[in-house]
């Protein structure tokens, strides 16, 4: 296998061509995807390729999701385009009354084949209407599956395994990431939906992420290993289905827990990964858990107030090294 | 379809919501349910139009379009009592139960909801060339919601072989439609360039003739179409509901135009005496062996109440 | 302040009828709220008394809420009700992208002062469209208040309370209490939004819960008191602001906590909860926290199922039990 | 008003989007930002025809209806430059600003939903027995979002003073119109029993006598009313919109009917010679200086980032 160095972008592109060319089912429906090539570039090239299976809808989020969710319960395999997260929320009911509901009431007759693709996060200016961070609304909702990519080689992995997949399944790229470069395997097995990956080992620390935050805490591990803190790094990728197990081993070894996500704290879906590993391994903690987010607030449009919002590198280390500073409980320590 | 075969079809929908509504007196159902009591003409008519490829979505309204398009009634009491019914095993109950194996995609409970899936049903039957239309009701309410403009809109520019059955009762729950609607549905159509028209919703036949037309029309110019049917709820929005709210005289001027009596009425002026009589007492025989045999299907197991979310269960 | 006997849904009522005589801008919308009296009865009488101040509203979620939105900020004191949360779905980015935002962003100038009431959870036979508990999605989200009340009591303190705040409140009520009675001050002060309430005192275990689960939770409580367990009960109430140190006190005493609501377990507000103890207080956790919460599922309709689904006072109570009885850590059976 | 006074707001409004643009490309403004170049008449006509109590709200293309209704310039370029403005304090920055002071209850960057709050700003004014109506600009692509539908029935039924105003610049984005849209905006206006008309968006006094009429209609009715404006989109979608998509000729054409080069021929018909080069430099001047203001303006403290989000600070 050779890997191919690609943007996020172009390798969310080589994704859903494969599928158009692998599926002659698959059909990508969206707002601009088909003869503008898509508001991101995500759709270039597929309405030249593949024509009247790639789709130009009208700003209608709700009919579009509606409108794929009756598609795949007809044979075809849609995948739609949702500009930007914070745009999902016209379509909420069709998404979790509908999709989710689908599978399990209709016992397997009908199958909800299909892939929800949007991006999030803030950028420098963006507004509070462009900015949200939103996949624990999703992650929620029994019957959705939801995956946020890190890297090229995740997004194109992971959208693979979406569209294969017999599941509805929401993916949550990030627009910030989008002109990055990494090397993608074009020609791997598809994956299964699932599967965290252990990114870096560690024996001081773990730090758990996903999505748009990735990046910026190994480059907070790369800045602490200078000082000695020796983090294991975990890209969650799925929150649904949840591959805990490379957390929970992580864990075991290092004591400590870290959980750093781009949404805002509360009701986060790092509470959720503190609640389970503290429920199913808490007596191993040296320490109490620690949840790196952005604070509980409205994302403003000037950078200078998101950024003292957002999680950053930054502040990502230095608490990152706080955690690593703490003392154990006396209890761990007795028994150390 | 002749006169004495939609009867036949009417009376049982209308002796299956009866004895519904019983059950849920009874507390055998659990819960409420929403009768199309006064409706049956809608269902029957515009089912009698329509090919086994054709998908039809419903409302929680939806019992009348179930058997219509032939869903075998056992079945459906079944799936209402709470059984491990052959069609959804007690998961989807009343107002949200789904039967694509009899070309009937499911209700929906969510006012408006089934539109946009209908769209979708239309477009892969338009991409797989198939000569197929998707049909959907909605009440008159159910227009006043923004997924049945988007999908109106998208499914016109799209070219969609979708038509939209709105059945005008009068209401939604306990406040007139008048109250709501600006527009009747019928002439709503025009705001999204497609051919709306209005029919009787209480002459099945009528019902059945504007269908063909219309769902003649959608594959013929790849434009999806509007049929607003006028009718009447006979009954309360759902079972518990006494309506207090309905103006003296209006029930009882609507059960004048009660489309079994009146297509009664127009069966015995041609039909040998008898025929009506004994089309309601194959009705009620039918639904009654129907419950009996749902009340042989089991509970479902409590330990499947989690099975299926996912198509592989990987946790 | 003598109290009156009054059913859940009446409280609401009465709560309702209080805030249209009080302030002069209140007004009512929702579907069948003003001349059928509401379809649960929450406004029964309200549109005779006080006119075109109630009003029926189309089925039109989006419109409804984000009327009321406007008309807050024009001076108006708006409160809607949505039939079912599940319905709250549909207006979702009127909630979130619009309601949410307006405070912040206009720097107060322009006042979101609204109150959305609605109902939810399964009663038997309410489809998965009609079932959900929906609260987890709302308390994510900041700039919006979220409570629900687990008695007449509260139903009515809190809608009061809701309605003569100046922040957006949403209400979560529950069905299935609507017709339990309790007593209930209608001349009360103005509670502000905000506050736990400790509802039993215990030894053994501190058990968090909210909304449709703590009668559950109570009865629960009552029988394991019979085999000599002594667990406190906090009634979380508001979810946003979140009261946290009666649970924290009752947690340094007892060191063992169990979150229970009824909505289902990942990335239910139950999580939350446990990341907060943890966070703050994890050293006094004599056994790791528990959860119970629906199973991760879509709601049957089928009671025999939704019995299976849903946590009910017997797996509450035998949950507890096992808490309680679960051995201490080492280390804090040693620092006792 | 004046043909000369439109001509000078409309050329404050085109040069204030012009120096945005190099903002951007500087990147002295973060992000990018959505002009309203070409589309100037529309807001200078609407709000020559308002009164202050009246409520206004934009779209993210709402520069110009913010200045139009009087928000200083420094103050908007501010905000743009994400400062801590007297607007927002960097809030809500180009495409989320709200001036209510001004009567601008604010932008909106989700497409159609100012509608249903201007709904709301209009139920206000109708129980406060004001005179006052709400006006609403959305775009033609906007046109298909459910909330719109939704709040135009409402608006009907509840006989709100509500203007919607649509802006047919003839894309959505970088798809044109008629390929997403089956009905224009004002033939629209029938499905919900309202007067809808049709103007010439690049004409500010036709669109002022258009507001004006409609205005005077809906307080005497108190009905709802719809004006769709016809106008083009000189530039890009947003800041950085290369415009491929666009047909040849398309944009060469859409400039022969710039609306301020159409009323510059129109005034120097009348008025002196040089009044519009007056106008224009005075339009330069005061961009200029308010941009210079605005860059005096300091930036907000990031310890306010998370203040204010609720009326009291209770955590
Ligand atoms: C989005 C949404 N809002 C509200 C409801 C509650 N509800 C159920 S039926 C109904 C009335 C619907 O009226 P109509 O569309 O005329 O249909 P009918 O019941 O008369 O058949 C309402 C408001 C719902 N199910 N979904
Ligand atoms: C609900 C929603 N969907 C999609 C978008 C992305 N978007 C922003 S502007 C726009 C095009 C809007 O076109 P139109 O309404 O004609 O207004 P114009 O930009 O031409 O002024 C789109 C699709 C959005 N902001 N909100
Ligand atoms: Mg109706
Ligand atoms: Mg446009």
């Amino acid at each position: 296998m050779t890997a191919t160095e690609l943007s996020y972008i172009r390798a969310v592109n080589e994704a859903l061509k494969w599928s158009l060319e692998t599926f002659p089912e698959a059909i990508v429906l969206g707002e601009d995807v088909a003869l503008p090539n898509g508001p991101f570039g995500a759709t270039k090239g597929l309405h030249a390729q593949f024509g009247d299976r790639v789709i130009d809808t009208p700003i209608s989020e709700s009919a579009m999701i509606g409108t794929a969710l009756g598609a795949a319960v007809s044979g075809l395999r849609p995948v739609v385009e949702i500009m930007y997260a914070d745009f999902l929320l016209v379509a909420m009911d069709q998404i979790v009354n509908q999709v989710a509901n689908t599978r399990y009431v209709s016992g397997g007759e009908l199958v909800p084949r299909l892939t929800i693709r949007t991006q999030q996060g803030a950028t420098p200016g963006s507004c509070a209407q462009h900015s949200q961070s939103l996949e624990a609304l999703f992650a929620h909702v029994p019957g959705l599956r939801v995956g946020l990519a890190s890297d090229a080689a995740s997004a194109y992995a992971m959208l693979r395994a979406a569209i294969a997949s017999d599941d509805p399944v929401m993916l949550f790229e990030s627009r910030r990431l989008y002109p990055v470069k990494g090397q993608v395997e074009l020609d791997a097995p598809v994956e299964d939906v699932g599967g965290a990956r252990a990114v870096r080992t560690g024996d001081d620390i773990t730090v758990v992420s996903w999505g748009s935050a990735v990046p910026d805490v190994l480059a907070a591990r790369d800045s602490l290993a200078a000082d000695g803190v020796s983090a294991a790094v975990i890209d969650l990728r799925w929150l649904s289905p949840l591959d805990l197990r490379p957390v929970l081993e992580s864990v075991e070894h290092t004591g400590r827990l870290a959980v750093v996500h781009e949404a805002n704290r509360t009701g986060g879906f790092g509470a959720e990964v503190v609640a389970r590993v503290t429920e199913t391994i808490g007596r191993e903690l040296a320490v109490p858990p620690v949840r790196i987010a952005a604070a509980d607030g409205r994302v403003p449009a000037s950078p200078v107030l998101s950024q003292a919002l957002l999680p950053g590198s930054g502040r990502i280390r230095s608490e990152l090294a706080a955690l690593a500073a703490r003392p154990a409980r006396n209890t761990r320590a007795l028994s150390a | 379809m002749e006169l004495a075969a939609y009867y036949q079809q009417m009376c049982t929908i209308r002796r299956f919501e009866e004895e519904a509504m019983a059950l849920v007196q009874s507390r055998e159902i659990a819960g409420s349910v929403h009768l199309c009591i006064g409706q049956e003409a809608i269902p029957v008519g515009a089912c009698a139009a329509l090919e086994a490829g054709d998908a039809v979505i419903g409302t929680y309204r939806g019992h009348g379009w179930a058997i219509a398009r032939g869903v075998p009634l056992a079945e459906l009491f079944a799936e209402m009592l709470g059984r491990a019914s052959a069609l959804n095993a007690g998961r989807g109950g009343s107002p949200y139960l789904m039967a694509p194996r009899y070309g009937f995609l499911g209700e929906n409970s969510i006012v408006g909801a089934g539109l946009p899936m209908a769209a979708g049903a239309a477009l892969a039957r338009k991409l797989q060339g198939g000569r197929a239309v998707a049909v959907v009701s909605i009440g008159d309410g159910a227009m006043n919601q923004g997924a049945v403009h988007e999908t109106l809109n998208m499914a016109a520019v799209l070219g969609l072989p979708l038509l939209l059955v709105v059945e005008n009762n009068g209401y939604a729950e306990m406040t007139p439609a008048t109250a709501l609607t600006a527009v009747p549905a019928h002439e709503r159509a025009a705001a999204y360039g497609l051919r709306g028209e209005l029919v009787d919703g209480n002459d099945p036949a009528a019902v059945a003739q504007a269908v063909r037309a219309l769902r003649a029309d959608v594959l013929a110019t790849g434009r999806p179409a509007l049929l607003e049917a006028m009718t009447h709820r006979l009954v309360g929005h759902y079972s518990g509901d006494a309506q207090a709210y309905r103006p003296p005289g209006e029930l009882a001027a609507a059960r004048q135009a009660d489309p079994i009596t009146r297509l009664a009425a127009l069966i015995s002026e041609t039909e040998a005496d008898g025929t009506v009589a004994a089309a309601d007492e194959a009705a009620r025989a039918d639904v009654l062996a129907a419950l009996d045999l749902a009340r042989s299907v089991p509970f479902p197991d409590p330990a499947d109440a989690t099975n299926g979310i996912y198509a592989e269960e990987l946790r």
